[in-house]
């Protein structure tokens, strides 16, 4: 069962995502990277259907990477977040792509954004978000400890927290996970849980 | 809500023993065996036929309750908004059932379900301690309920409750529901807004928590959980069962608990825009 | 020699050039001037109305301006050339500016619009049985990225930023002048100013009306962020164009 | 031993007029003594106009596909708790699909008496029962049961179909319960009587306020509510008696 | 489960004296989830017009977006702000447009017109135009709404007395609606001025 | 008018097939009728609409205008039967312009009925056209499926054999504009009365040659029955208010000249 959870503070946004690939009922690979980075201060998170996940996130990258090379400027993480929307939405017309998102990004013009999106093309832009049932446990915590002026290592700490709940909770966990931050400096990994069995 | 003593059916055959648990469960419709109180439509698939008919009728189905054990005895909190489908049928569901001053159950599912069953269970509870002189224990208590929830497997009972007391072997909490699971536990947390409760109670909870603080976190996971789940709300009660009893400790309105929380907006993470 | 090799916009004459783009922009010199100037504060547009008619109702709707639009919130134009030509390019632009806040939700970057206009003018130049827009534009307007910004695009797709310059009738005159008296600290007070005196010197007449002039600028208001774009009314323009009609009666004056 | 002063009403008929039968005779019997037994099922449906008794719960299947024992025939009814008396009001118009079968069908079942000392609390524990009694094959009624208490207070209890109860200080249910019921919460609600520490949770106003609110009430939902008209029947419980007052409402 | 109540809404527009307002709850959720309660399904056209749009929420953003585009280009061609009449035809006709594979949105367009006359129309999800002189409601809980305004509406009510009778019925139709509520915004517009407010509600 | 637009239905279907009920679409309910008399054509309609059991609209208009001539009463798919006149009218509109004469019933007729069947019955309209030409008084029948009557009396809609039984007992050829008119207001009432998807007030609309008459709620039947004694009335403040933010409209940023009213297009 996928698991994406994404948190914006002041300064920075913070995103959690299992890492398992899953067929049928194998977990095929257990360090899958499901946050794409979309550029240096953007990252995609996909939760869904593996097929649709990946095609999707593909082609939402090539349209964005192939617009900032046309116009020699960056998209914000909205113009981003409303252009996947608008992609997925057209998409339903036809084939669905069964994918939820967050996007997240840090521009300097409007600083850290966090945007959540369903295969629907419903769009919101949101402190906390998930998506998956492990969000459900996660989502209540977090209205409790979120805070606007979270430093970086507590907004780990209650990322952490929301990861073991939902290991602790949750029937079908996933074993691993990867934690990213976005911040002025861009984005970067700061943290792998594993499961000593998968690592 | 009315006492149980009134219940006066269970008085018009009294010479009924406790001994069989399919015996008691006719006691309160005033006749013999369970199965053959409840008149059944003559259809070929009684399976569809009960779905259909709940799409009719609709009972309640969304709630939270949890309870937990910790040094200090048992805490049980719920909420108290029924629904059918997205109405709001009542902000005001007495979701503890006040069995005996030892015993407290919840109500999650079909309300009329647990209503019945707990009220029932009430009267055997009553009838086991007239006949034996004992205060029933938590353990046997569930187990009267569970074994009238199995007889009714699969007819489309719907419950799932949380039985909570204080006997002679100290503090006691189960869960049963209408599948006819019952197990003992620590922390428990039943309906659909569960989930959210999980989240808030787990990261809370220790078993040397004071009183106080373990009041706060029952009511604490109730109201996150009344904030995130559609069909709970309404007012957060919380029980505290020691061995002297039950005692109610708090009733308090989630429309007032959520701004004592949080006074401005901006303190809640769901206010991640300005609206004006 | 010409003749063979501009019956078609697509051929190009042997000694490169292509004589259709030419012509039109031929036709661009004989309409008014528009001149554009870009102060550190805003960007302002004028340019010359050629009244044809004492009978023309100049409040009725599309002669009520003739040489300045709207395209989108934050940016403006100022066209000179054939009007007809340019109400089919005004419309382009407009449809291009709301495509890209439909996709976006944000507003169209001004470089990115006005080259979405000339990606589709250069077109008219290659295509066969298509002739090039008679128009020159000028567009004023400010987006997040570079501030204030003032381009000029010609009939054959080409487009360039400015920051002052002049189309159509005597802009050569008008160039020359902005490019003795242009300095970039300039702020809009003056600016309007010198835009109207610049515009001046393009005219026959030798009194500025308010009837003959237009005069529109994009500004910021800083407090709410909104770009301002604002026509001048004939209130607006009289004191300006006064000032400027007394200047030049001195000038007058002096001379003789 | 007399039945007690109480009224109830089903929200819809015919599966609630026939519940209100089998309910009073089982009262009647309480009363006199006689244990309960189980009523045999019979449902009542409606169709084309005529009201028909159809056996066909009882005769074994039906193989008609979209059969169902059940039809809804509309209508609404509110009570309303005071401090010392208790209003009841019904719609009369009782209909199917588009068609109305009778406008003037009360939907009351009424115990007149003097005798006022019942406990309220009996009455609402039994229907209770008698309704989770059928939980398999439910009556298709929404219930109220209202009256006055051991105290001479105004009480309602409401029912879901299987028997679910609560005593509250108003009620709305049937066709027209999404229509007056937030109107009845913005009027009267009060603290939850859940609250600890408690709060008086019944607001009581006036009589002849709480009348006027609930003419409203009905007049404002046979506007929208097709199967709300006709005529509106208040039963207006004091320890005086009980009181019968009628309104005309629209008849389209 | 309706279309209608995958993501939840309530909607209210109610005509005054000389002034009109419309007012939408303030959750975003999927089903029974609530994600956000500073979600509201009002769009501003213009200073004097507004769109509420009650149903699936991609739908809403979908068409706010079109309507957003369509509006702007009107005002770039006719130099002016379009009335809010024209408007209301201008979303029944897009809505019509889909007859057989229709958005799940049913709006509701509140605004003054002509000598600040207020305009209030609603419609279903193909665009069949209900004007009215009185309210206009929409969303998971119509009924609701629709008991309420026909209680408490009365005609010809200044703009304050507009506000507390649309906030009282948005609120009191939302607290039995499980899917709409968690707070709501309320916005006045009169001749000279627009007034927005957002109210305290129940969050749960 | 342009085409439909198909886009969503497959995404629709699609998001059924997971379960969820697309919503119902607002109805007329509706009891309309047309009759014959001596001089023209009354045609009657009354003015409910309804999404479900609930009513939308308590004052709406059915009778719908088709020509100057010739009007339409519409049952059905409210969106539908609005849609289908309007397109017709217009259409009619620039046949006049092209022909410079006065439109045909038939025409009208024809256009309807090709409309309605090319779309096999699913733009659900039932229509009662009446109008009178230079060959005198018409009245059709036109079913959603595209099927045509001609008739001296019709009704349609969920009222249609309540108002049809008032016809079939009280019609008689050759009656007087007085006497059609109060017939088919006895045929309207009769649905109002008993269908409950028909209700409210009667709208008339008499077409005689070169004359039109439209009687918008002849008949009006609306006043509530009860008027509050004690009316709710919030004192300012009942509500509580979080945030507050007010914009006077003088102070907007776009400075363009107001439309004159020549310019506006009503």
């Amino acid at each position: 069962m996928e698991y994406l959870m994404g948190m914006r503070c002041n300064d920075f946004v913070m995103l959690a995502c299992d890492t398992t690939a899953v067929q049928q009922i194998i977990t095929i690979k257990h360090d899958e990277d499901k946050l794409i980075p979309i550029d240096s201060h953007k990252l995609m998170g996909v939760a869904g259907e593996p097929g649709d996940r990946v095609q999707f996130s593909e082609f939402i990258l090539a349209n964005i990477r192939l617009y900032a090379a046309r116009n020699n400027r960056e998209l914000s993480t909205s113009a981003t977040a409303h252009f996947t929307r608008g992609e997925l939405a057209t998409a339903l017309r036809k084939r669905p792509y069964m994918a939820n998102l967050l996007i997240a990004g840090f521009d300097k013009a409007g600083g850290p954004s966090l945007y959540w999106m369903d295969y629907l093309a419903t769009m919101h832009k949101m402190n906390i978000a998930g998506t998956g049932y492990g969000s459900y446990f996660v989502l209540s915590m977090f209205d409790k400890l979120w805070r606007k002026d979270l430093n970086e290592s507590e907004a780990l700490d209650l990322m952490l927290k929301g990861i073991d709940e939902v290991k602790k909770r949750l029937v079908v966990a996933p074993p691993s996970y990867v934690i990213k931050i976005i911040d002025a400096n861009g984005t970067r990994t700061i943290k792998t849980v594993t499961d000593p069995a998968v690592a | 809500m009315v006492g149980l003593g009134l219940d006066l059916s269970v008085l018009e055959n009294p010479s009924k023993s406790a001994a069989t648990d399919a015996q008691l469960d006719g006691l309160s419709v005033g006749v013999d065996l369970g199965m053959q109180s409840f008149p059944l439509p003559q259809v070929h698939d009684l399976d569809s036929f009960e779905r259909e008919v709940m799409e009719y009728v609709k009972p309640s189905h969304g709630t939270t309750t949890l309870g937990f054990i910790f040094q200090g005895g048992v805490i049980m909190a719920v909420d108290s908004r029924a629904s059918m489908g997205s109405y709001i049928s009542s902000q005001t569901v007495k979701k503890v059932i006040e069995i005996n001053p030892f015993l407290l159950g919840t109500m999650a599912g079909g309300a009329a379900d647990c209503q019945f069953w707990l009220r029932n269970l009430g009267t055997q509870c009553r009838l086991y301690e007239l006949n034996t002189g004992k205060r029933i224990t938590v353990r046997a208590a569930s187990k009267l309920l569970a074994n009238t929830m199995y007889s009714y497997k699969g007819m489309g009972l719907s419950m799932g409750t949380m039985v909570a007391g204080w006997d002679a072997t100290g503090p006691g909490l189960y869960y049963v529901d209408s599948d006819g699971q019952r197990t003992k536990g620590q922390v428990f947390s039943v309906g659909s807004g569960s989930l959210y409760a999980y989240g808030v109670l787990d990261q809370g909870y220790k078993w040397d928590l004071d009183v106080e603080t373990a009041v706060e976190l029952g009511r604490r996971a109730i109201y996150h959980a009344t904030f995130r789940d559609a069909v709970s709300g309404g007012t957060v009660s919380v029980y505290h069962v020691t061995e002297k009893g039950w005692t109610k400790i708090s009733g308090t309105d989630v429309g007032e608990l959520h701004y004592e929380y949080y006074d401005n907006p901006e303190k809640h993470p769901c206010n991640g825009t300005q609206p004006i | 020699m010409a003749r063979r090799y501009d019956s078609r916009t697509t051929i190009f004459s042997p000694e490169g050039r292509l004589y259709q783009v030419e012509y039109a922009m031929e036709a661009i010199s004989n309409a008014g001037a528009a001149i554009g100037l870009r102060a550190v504060d805003g960007v302002v547009l004028a340019a010359e109305k050629k009244i044809t008619s004492k009978l023309l109702d100049t409040n009725a709707v599309g002669v009520r301006r003739e040489k300045m639009y709207k395209l989108d919130d934050h940016v403006a134009c100022a066209v000179a050339g054939i009007t007809a030509d340019a109400n089919i390019l005004i419309n382009t632009c407009r449809l291009a500016a709301q495509r890209y806040t439909l996709t976006y939700q944000e507003p169209i970057p001004v470089e990115q619009l006005v080259r979405a206009l000339c990606d589709n003018k250069q077109g008219y130049t290659q295509y066969g049985g298509l002739r090039p827009f008679g128009v020159s534009l000028l567009y004023a307007g400010w987006d997040d990225d570079r501030q204030f910004q003032l381009y000029q695009s010609d009939p054959s797709g080409n487009y360039g930023g400015w920051k002052a310059t002049a189309i159509g009738g005597n802009h050569a005159a008008a160039q020359n002048l902005l490019k003795q008296e242009y300095k970039d600290d300039i702020t809009m007070t003056d600016a309007v100013k010198l835009i109207v005196k610049v515009l001046s010197k393009t005219m026959d007449s030798t009194t500025l009306t308010p009837d003959k002039v237009e005069l529109s600028t994009i500004m910021r208001n800083e407090e709410t962020g909104r770009v301002v774009y604002k026509v001048y009314d004939e209130a607006d323009l009289k004191p300006l164009l006064d000032a400027v009609n007394e200047e030049k009666e001195k000038d007058k004056e002096k001379e003789s | 031993m007399e039945p007690p002063t109480h009224c109830r009403a089903g929200a819809t008929l015919p599966s609630g007029q026939e519940f209100l039968q089998s309910f009073q005779h089982r009262i009647a019997r309480a009363f006199a003594g006689d244990t309960f037994e189980p009523i045999p099922l019979r449902c009542q449906m409606a169709g084309a106009g005529v009201q028909q008794p159809h056996a066909g719960a009882q005769a074994g299947p039906r193989v008609h596909a979209n059969w169902s024992p059940y039809d809804d025939n509309g209508g609404t009814c509110v009570a309303v708790a005071g401090n010392d008396y208790c209003i009841i009001a019904a719609s009369t118009r009782m209909s199917s699909g588009y068609a109305i079968l009778t406008r003037r069908s009360s939907k009351f079942l009424k115990f007149s008496d003097k005798c006022l000392i019942a406990s309220a609390g009996f009455q609402a524990d039994l229907l209770g029962n008698t309704l989770y009694y059928k939980r398999f094959f439910p009556y298709y009624a929404w219930n109220l049961c209202a009256g006055l208490d051991e105290e001479g207070k105004g009480a309602v209890y409401t029912y879901d179909p299987v028997g679910s109860f609560e005593r509250v200080g108003y009620s709305c249910q049937g066709s027209g319960k999404d229509l007056i019921q937030p109107v009845l919460d913005n009027q009267l609600r009060a603290a939850s009587p859940l609250l600890l520490p408690a709060k008086n949770w019944m607001s009581s106003l006036p009589l002849d306020q709480a009348v006027d609110l609930v003419k409203d009430a009905f007049v404002s939902a046979g506007e929208r509510d097709i199967y709300t008209g006709d005529w509106v029947e208040l039963l207006i419980v004091t320890k005086g008696g009980i009181r019968r007052e009628e309104l005309e409402l629209k008849k389209d | 489960m309706s279309i209608f109540e995958y993501n939840g809404s309530a909607i209210i527009g109610m005509a005054g004296k000389e002034c009109v307002a419309i007012g939408s709850d303030l959750r975003f959720g999927v089903q029974f989830q609530t994600l956000a309660t500073d979600y509201q399904k009002i769009y501003r056209i213009h200073d004097k017009l507004y769109l509420g749009l009650a149903g699936l929420g991609t739908d809403a953003q979908t068409l706010a977006a079109r309507f957003k585009f369509k509006h702007n280009m009107y005002k770039l061609r006719e130099e002016r702000d379009i009335r809010p009449s024209t408007f209301g035809q201008l979303v029944s006709s897009t809505l019509y447009e889909k007859r057989f594979g229709p958005y799940f949105c049913s709006p509701v367009v509140a605004g003054l017109d002509k000598d600040n006359v207020p305009y209030l129309c609603g419609m279903d999800t193909i665009g069949a135009i209900e004007t009215a002189k009185d309210f206009m409601v929409a969303g998971t809980a119509p009924d609701s709404l629709y008991g309420m305004c026909e209680s408490m509406f009365r005609p010809d009510l200044e703009p304050e007395e507009l506000f507390e009778v649309l906030s009282q019925c948005l609120l009191a139709g939302t607290d039995r609606d499980a899917l709409s509520g968690w707070g709501a915004i309320v916005h006045v517009i009169t001749k000279d001025k627009t007034n927005s407010r957002t109210l305290k509600g129940r969050m749960d | 008018m342009a085409g439909f637009n198909f886009d969503l239905c497959k995404r629709n279907s699609f998001l059924e097939s997971k379960g969820v009920k697309a919503p119902g679409y607002t109805k007329t309910g509706t009891t309309i009728a047309g009759v014959i008399f001596k001089d023209g054509v009354v045609l009657g309609a009354d003015t409910r609409s309804t999404a479900g059991s609930t009513v939308a609209d308590k004052n709406c208009e059915k009778i719908h205008f088709i020509a100057p001539n010739i009007y339409c009463c519409g049952a059905g798919t409210a969106a539908d039967t609005e849609n289908v006149t309007g397109m017709v009218a217009s259409q009619l509109d620039l046949h006049r312009y092209a022909t410079g004469r006065e439109s045909r019933v038939v025409t009208a007729m024809t256009l309807l009925k090709s409309h309605l069947f090319r779309y096999q019955g699913h733009v659900s309209a039932a229509l009662v056209l009446g109008g009178v030409d230079f060959r005198g008084p018409h009245l059709f029948t036109v079913y959603p499926h595209g099927s045509t009557d001609s008739l001296p009396y019709c009704t349609m809609g969920s009222g249609s054999l309540a108002a049809m039984a008032v016809f079939e007992s009280g019609y008689k050829d050759n009656m007087s504009r007085d006497e059609a008119v109060s017939l088919v207001d006895r045929a309207i009432q009769a649905g109002i009365w008993n269908d409950l998807g028909s209700g409210s007030n009667v709208d008339i609309c008499i077409i005689t040659k070169g004359k039109v008459d439209y009687l918008r709620n002849y008949k009006y039947f609306m006043d509530k029955t009860y008027v509050r004694k004690f009316p709710v009335c919030y004192p300012p403040g009942t509500t509580t208010v979080v945030r507050e933010k007010m914009v006077a409209l003088k102070d907007v940023d776009v400075i363009e000249g107001e439309a004159s009213e020549a310019m506006v297009i009503d």
